[in-house]
């Protein structure tokens, strides 16, 4: 499955890419995280409970950036897995000076498996761009608390 | 006269049970200090497992065993056997009973949890932690032949497991001298049967007697019987095994061995107590054996008249991870392809290629629909590019009434020569245009079109080998009470054979048909066999009742003589009874006549064996052929895509028709499975292996709204081949409809050009199509 | 990790009999029916509310057993198959017409068409063909194809019509 | 597939259910119908810890018409709704509407606030709901609320309700008197969620020209949709193809269906125009005939 899009950021790339890379950001940012622990050089584990409604479950797994290239481009690699199956995904985040913010392009390739990927097909696209929205959408609220 | 038993729609020996709730399915078995597994299974296509961890799953309320692939005993640890080997089959990989350190599709059990409820055993399972190492996987089968591709099992260094070719005459010189050439590819996707009841098996082991005896939701209980006595290294007479009435089968529950066929008697010996496993729905998607997949390549040479002079159809056949049951399915491909045309010159070529999905094995028609499809196909684009209509095409190279025993050219899936013993295609032809109008339909389409609907109407006629060997046996015994009582290896999952075997034997006993009790599918009652699959049951044990109730017959006429004291010629057996022609008040009854065959004292003639009974067992030389013609008159919407049949019409001869009522039935389901994998059924698989159908919400079965009434007019062309002269009829109704489908929505939008290569269609894919083809309405901008 | 289950005693009728268990809070009625009461005519096809198999009437209307709790049908009445026949001679008439029109095969799904039928005929009694189509619409067969289902459904109402 | 351990609760008022919402929050679901929650706690995919049903509580079993509503108690199941005259006679395109839920053994047990609440963006009460430009009545620890449908679907599956909070009413507005209507749905069977479903409601002036039309959407994104511009563009209008045509485009702008096995983004944007045109020309026939079926 993959989900693009690009969001604006009101600041510059380099300050967004202090926000992208900054663990307590992306930690209260990420849609269900209860935990984000460092365990190495861009490396953390996570625990996270997703879901819609009833829906919810947690997965436990790890988050690396990778192929840094400040402030220009990052790679996510996220990989959990719970009871309800697991959760792949490798994003591309690109950050482009647009104006005097920031751009970002991303393009996420979401790969689930196991028993939510079997019954929840119908939804899981439109569920998945939601949580990504989402994200985006607290990401500028974490810039904006910061500006002020 | 006596009454007539065989030939008559007689209402079914078995329902009044199944009517009141009494049927016994193998759900239905609860024993005392019954335990219930349920398994964990991989959600990756293709891993290695690193490490499994049960120690949490063992602490857990109610559980008393959690097992892996490092606590089987060595005989279970392996590959299970292989269960029909081929000598083209190079790399016959069979599954394992639990994953050996790498899982090969999502679904495949990796641990095993034994608890005092299947609900605390599900609490369980979630609690074994298995760490896998996910690789990437082959999902599509052209893309497992390219090089450098993911390799389903790394040891053979290719996924294909078998290359076989058979060829008929001299194919490059048809195609030399051919007026008309053309190529064609078609691909069918993959579904599943999906029977009502998913798979179950119930064990109880008594260390006493050293028995085990299994319930199991089995269409060859008696194989299963057999092999699991192998396996475990016990007697055959050790182990029972009882398919009780089964829900449903049409073909998957027919396998050497699923993983829990293995386990549940292992654990129920090994934990000293009954265990039980009950497939959940779910489960059943991913680890019950599915099929269809196929891509077939074909070649057509034709003569300017639309006389085919050869074929070469090259195709792959995705067997899924592992291949236990062999080749049937792309053997059986090939050889329905010909159907009742006459192919001279016949290239047949396929791979069966791994691919990281679910095991395939027959599923109703095993094949069969995919040498109709890609016929049947082939026929409509030869009427098209030549202009003639399509029936006349059909009528140009159809197999004539005197030309049986027709030889095709080619080796069955019995390894015997697929040579038709009987039938009368230009009949079934006939007799299936009359049943759909066919002379009224184009009077009838133009009138739709100028109202403005799309209304096509589809045909397809095929031939379906039927009743292979080896053998199957029955034992028919008379009771003292005059009831009859009727043992054979064959299980019956709803297809009647408790009435059709109890009418045979009614036929030759003159008794009434529901005094025949008729067992079936419990190696306690008889123990020979092979199993009810490939519309068999009918032809092979059929016949085997029957010479066993002649048999009996005979015996009875015999110590009848001597009781009445005339001789053999002059008696018959009707109503219950051994009577004098002419003088039938000259008479015993049967039960008197079964207590003097097995008299306490006194003598019996040397030589003779005691009781009213005999077993037979039935060999055919090979299969006998079936044949019909399906056809439809489907609606289009083309702004939607969603169609509606207006009228379904069959002409069916499957030789002498035991109970016409049951065979209608059986082609009334078919129809109903081929109408789901032709619109509504498909498996999806993503890229990665992923089922992404594991429910009935996703896989949609048809519901009565989608099925038609459905008009049958039978022809009766007897086999030489079986003393009954029957065929079989149990895949008959699915085979064409696929076939007839895409005929008929081509017909709808005639003019417009459409091919359609791949089933099934669905309101989307179709949409689409008529879209591009530019047909009103179902562009984009339409309103 | 996972939270207590809670345990209720609960009274149900079922098929003119009072039963008295104690319950776990999850247990699926259809499991009730089946495990704790015997009765194993319910049968089950998908636990997941498509099939329509196990089909029971609750206080006269069908539901899908395998989507109730149980614990949800205290104090409630719920007809099984093995509550249809009048006794052991005799057969409803539905399952009578059943009979006659080989309406079943394997007969799997049967109890669930059954109880489903005897609602809707009391309803309807002289239902047309499409009404009968979309009144078992929630059953699946994969064995009949419906065609002589509904054949039965038809022979059915005219046999409780005439008995009327 | 057993559902999980969870904690089982038959309040037999509202209070108390309102108060064991409130103890227990986010591990708390309300089950009523069950029909969509039962299946998910059977494949394990839904896990609360705590069940509250409200079957028990009778006094939510009703249907009532009151101050120009037809205000629809929280146990009213589907089949009550479907056979009841005065929805017949005042609501017909919820009467329509209802008869795609499920098959009958659903619909003898599945609310019709349950299932706008659930908020499955592809069922067919949550667009009736927003074609008659309706709202839930909900309670909470601090009172009674109404929330317009506008206010209340977020997203697939997600509601502004709170988790203490019970939905204990649905309240359509009654539709103008002499308004047409129409309910129509692509599914891929009978009683199969819906690929799209179109809600028309029209009243026409003497002459058949659009007085007012009123479009819902199911099965084009994360909630319904009631495309405006398509609203607007009808009134005053006849019904005539070129009308309908522009009517059809507007509706697909408004929408962001998704893709899924069943049916690509593009097939459900055609259908919902498709649809859009068929449900206003039956509704209009509807509205010419003064609202009568």
């Amino acid at each position: 499955m993959q989900i693009q899009g690009s969001v604006t950021f009101d600041a510059p790339p380099e300050r967004v890419w202090e926000l992208f890379n900054d663990p307590e950001a992306l930690r209260r940012a990420t849609p269900g995280c209860e935990r984000l622990d460092k365990v190495g050089e861009d490396r953390y584990e996570a625990v996270m409970s997703v879901g819609v409604a009833a829906i919810k479950g947690t997965y436990k797994g790890t988050i690396e950036i990778r192929d840094k290239e400040p402030p220009h481009r990052y790679r996510l690699a996220i990989e959990g897995s719970g009871s309800p199956g697991f959760v792949n995904i490798d994003a591309s985040m690109e950050f482009v000076p647009a104006g005097g913010g920031t751009q970002v392009n991303y393009s996420w390739d979401v790969q689930v498996g196991g028993p939510v990927a079997g019954v929840g097909q119908r939804v899981l696209g439109g569920v998945g761009r939601w949580l990504i929205g989402e994200f985006f959408k607290k990401m500028q609220a974490e810039l904006r608390a910061d500006a002020s | 006269m006596a009454t007539r038993y065989f030939g008559q729609p007689i209402k079914r020996n078995e329902d009044p049970r199944l009517l009141r709730g009494r049927g016994l399915y193998v759900d239905d078995v609860q024993l005392p200090g019954m335990l219930h597994m349920a398994l964990v299974r991989s959600p990756y296509a293709r891993a290695r497992i690193r490490r499994i961890d049960t120690s949490k799953a063992l602490a857990a309320p109610g559980v008393v065993a959690v097992i892996t692939h490092a606590d089987l005993p060595a005989n279970l640890q392996g590959p299970l056997p292989p269960l029909i080997p081929h000598p083209t089959l190079k790399h016959h990989k069979t599954q394992f009973a639990l994953a050996p350190g790498q899982v090969r599709h999502a679904g495949e059990a990796v641990a095993a949890v034994v608890a005092e409820s299947r609900y605390a055993a599900e609490d369980a399972a979630e609690l074994v932690e298995v760490e896998y190492e996910p690789l990437p996987a082959v999902v599509d089968m052209e893309k497992a032949l390219e090089p450098g591709s993911p390799l389903v099992h790394e040891d053979i260094g290719t996924n294909v497991a078998a290359h076989y070719t058979q060829v008929v005459g001299d194919v490059e010189k048809a195609f030399a001298e051919a007026d008309l050439v053309f190529e064609e590819v078609f691909r069918p996707d993959r579904g599943q049967a999906q029977p009502m009841e998913t798979r179950g098996v119930v064990a109880v082991y008594d260390r006493n007697l050293e028995t085990l005896t299994i319930w199991d939701s089995t269409q060859a209980p008696i194989r299963i019987r057999s092999g699991l006595a192998e396996l475990y290294g016990m007697r055959a007479n050790q182990v029972r095994v009882i398919a009780p009435n089964v829900g449903g089968g049409f073909g998957p529950k027919i396998m050497m061995f699923y993983p829990e066929e293995v386990l549940v008697p292992w654990l129920a010996m090994k934990l000293g107590r009954p265990v039980k496993y009950i497939e959940d729905r779910r489960e059943h998607f991913f680890a019950t054996n599915q099929e269809r997949d196929q891509i077939h390549r074909v070649q057509v040479a034709v003569r300017k008249d639309g006389t085919i002079l050869g074929i070469k159809d090259v195709f792959l056949y995705d067997t899924g991870a592992y291949i236990p049951y062999g080749l049937i399915i792309p053997i059986v491909a090939s050889c329905t392809l010909p159907g009742p045309y006459k192919i001279p010159n016949y290239h047949a070529e396929f791979k069966a290629v791994f691919t990281n999905k679910t095991i395939c094995s027959p599923y109703r028609g095993a094949g069969r629909p995919h040498g109709v499809f890609v016929m049947e196909r082939i026929i409509n684009r030869i009427a098209e590019e030549l202009g003639i209509d399509r029936v006349e095409v059909r009528r140009r190279n159809l197999i004539q009434p005197d030309e049986f025993p027709y030889d095709v050219g080619l080796i069955y899936q019995d390894n015997a020569p697929l040579r038709y013993d009987s039938g009368n295609y230009p009949g079934l032809l006939d007799k299936l245009l009359k049943l759909i109008e066919y002379d009224q339909w184009p009077a009838r389409k133009e009138q739709y079109r100028k109202e403005g609907r799309y209304v096509g109407l589809g045909l397809a006629l095929y031939v379906e080998g039927t009743g292979v060997g080896p053998y199957e046996g029955a034992r028919v015994h008379v009771e003292p009470s005059g009831k009859v009582w009727v043992a054979t290896g064959v299980g019956t999952q709803g297809q009647s054979h408790q009435t059709t075997f109890a009418q045979i034997v009614a036929e030759e006993l003159g008794v009434r048909v529901e005094d025949v009790e008729v067992v079936t599918g419990d190696t306690g009652a008889f123990h020979w066999g092979t199993g009810t699959f490939a519309s068999r049951a009918a032809v092979v044990a059929g016949n085997a009742v029957a010479l066993a109730a002649r048999d009996v017959k005979a015996k009875a006429l015999e110590v009848a003589a001597n009781l009445l004291e005339a001789s053999v010629e002059d008696l018959e057996l009707a109503d219950g009874q051994v009577r004098v022609k002419g003088a039938p008040q000259r008479a015993v009854s049967l039960g008197q006549v079964a207590v003097a065959a097995n008299p306490l004292r006194g003598t019996i003639p040397p030589g003779q064996e005691p009781g009213l009974e005999a077993a037979r067992y039935f060999n055919p030389p090979q299969s006998a052929f079936s044949a019909g013609g399906h056809a439809a008159i489907i609606e289009v919407d083309p702004a939607t895509g969603m169609i509606k049949i207006l009228k379904y019409a069959v002409v069916h001869d499957c030789g002498r028709l035991i109970n016409p009522m049951v065979v209608e039935g059986q082609i009334h389901g078919g129809v109903a499975q081929g109408i789901g994998g032709s619109f509504y059924e498909r498996l999806v698989f993503d890229e990665n292996g992923q089922l992404l159908t594991t429910t009935f919400m996703d896989f949609l079965i048809p519901t009565a709204m989608e099925v038609p009434d459905i008009a049958i007019d039978h022809q009766e062309t007897p086999s030489p081949l079986n003393p009954l002269g029957v065929k079989g009829a149990g895949e008959a109704g699915v085979i064409p409809v696929p076939a007839l489908f895409v005929d008929a929505i081509e017909d709808a939008f005639s003019g417009y050009g459409l091919r359609f290569r791949e089933v099934p269609l669905d309101p989307n894919r179709l949409r689409q199509a008529l879209a591009e083809a530019g047909v009103p309405g179902a562009g984009s901008t339409a309103a | 990790m996972l939270p207590e289950s809670s345990r209720h005693r609960i009274r149900v009728t079922v098929n003119g009999q009072v039963y008295e268990r104690e319950v776990e809070a999850r247990l699926l009625l259809s499991d009730f029916l089946r495990y704790e009461l015997g009765l194993t005519g319910t049968h089950v096809g998908c636990e997941h509310g498509v099939c329509g198999a196990c089909t029971v009437q609750l206080d006269g209307q069908p539901v899908r057993s395998c989507l109730m709790f149980a614990v949800q049908a205290d104090g409630r009445e719920i007809r099984t198959v093995e509550g249809l026949a009048p006794d052991e001679e005799r057969l409803h008439p539905i399952q009578e017409a059943f009979w006659e029109a080989h309406g079943l095969q394997c007969g799997f799904c049967t109890p669930g068409f059954l109880m489903t039928v005897e609602a809707f005929l009391r309803e309807n009694p002289d239902p047309t063909d499409e009404e009968i189509r979309e009144a078992i619409s929630g059953n699946l067969c994969r064995c009949t194809g419906y065609v002589n289902i509904i054949k039965a459904v038809r022979l059915a109402a005219e046999k409780l019509r005439a008995g009327r | 597939m057993k559902p999980p351990r969870f904690r089982y609760f038959a309040p037999t008022s509202v209070d108390e259910a309102v108060e064991l919402l409130s103890t227990h929050a986010d591990a708390a679901k309300v089950l009523a119908g069950g029909q969509s929650l039962v299946p998910m706690l059977n494949l394990r995919l839904a896990r609360p810890e705590v069940l509250v049903d409200i079957n028990r509580i009778e006094s939510l079993s009703y249907l009532r018409v009151e101050d120009g509503h037809l205000a629809v108690g929280a146990l009213a199941r589907h089949r009550m709704v479907e056979k009841a005259p005065e929805v017949a006679a005042r609501v017909p395109v919820l009467q329509e509407a209802v008869r795609h839920v499920g098959h009958v053994q659903i619909r003898n047990r599945g609310t019709v606030t349950g299932s706008i609440v659930h908020a499955d963006p592809s069922a067919e009460m949550p667009a009736v709901l927003a074609l008659l430009d309706g709202s839930v009545r909900v309670v909470g620890p601090s009172g009674t609320r109404d929330i317009p449908w506008q206010e209340l679907f977020l997203t697939y599956f997600t509601t502004t309700l709170g988790p203490d909070e019970l939905a204990v009413e649905t309240r359509f507005p009654l539709p103008p008197a002499g308004a047409g209507w129409s309910f129509m749905e692509v599914a891929r069977r009978h009683g199969d969620f819906a690929l799209v479903a179109v809600a028309a409601l029209v009243t026409a002036d003497e002459t058949g020209r659009v007085k007012e039309a009123r479009l819902s959407l199911a099965g084009v994104g994360g909630t319904p949709v009631r495309p405006e511009r398509a609203e607007a563009l009808l009134a005053g209008q006849a019904l005539e193809d070129d009308v309908l045509a522009a009517v059809a485009d507007a509706v697909r702008e408004a929408i962001e269906p998704e893709s899924d096995i069943h049916a690509s983004a593009e097939y459900r944007r055609h259908v919902a125009g498709v649809l859009a045109g068929r449900a206003l020309r039956a509704a209009m026939e509807r509205a010419r005939r003064g609202g009568e079926g």
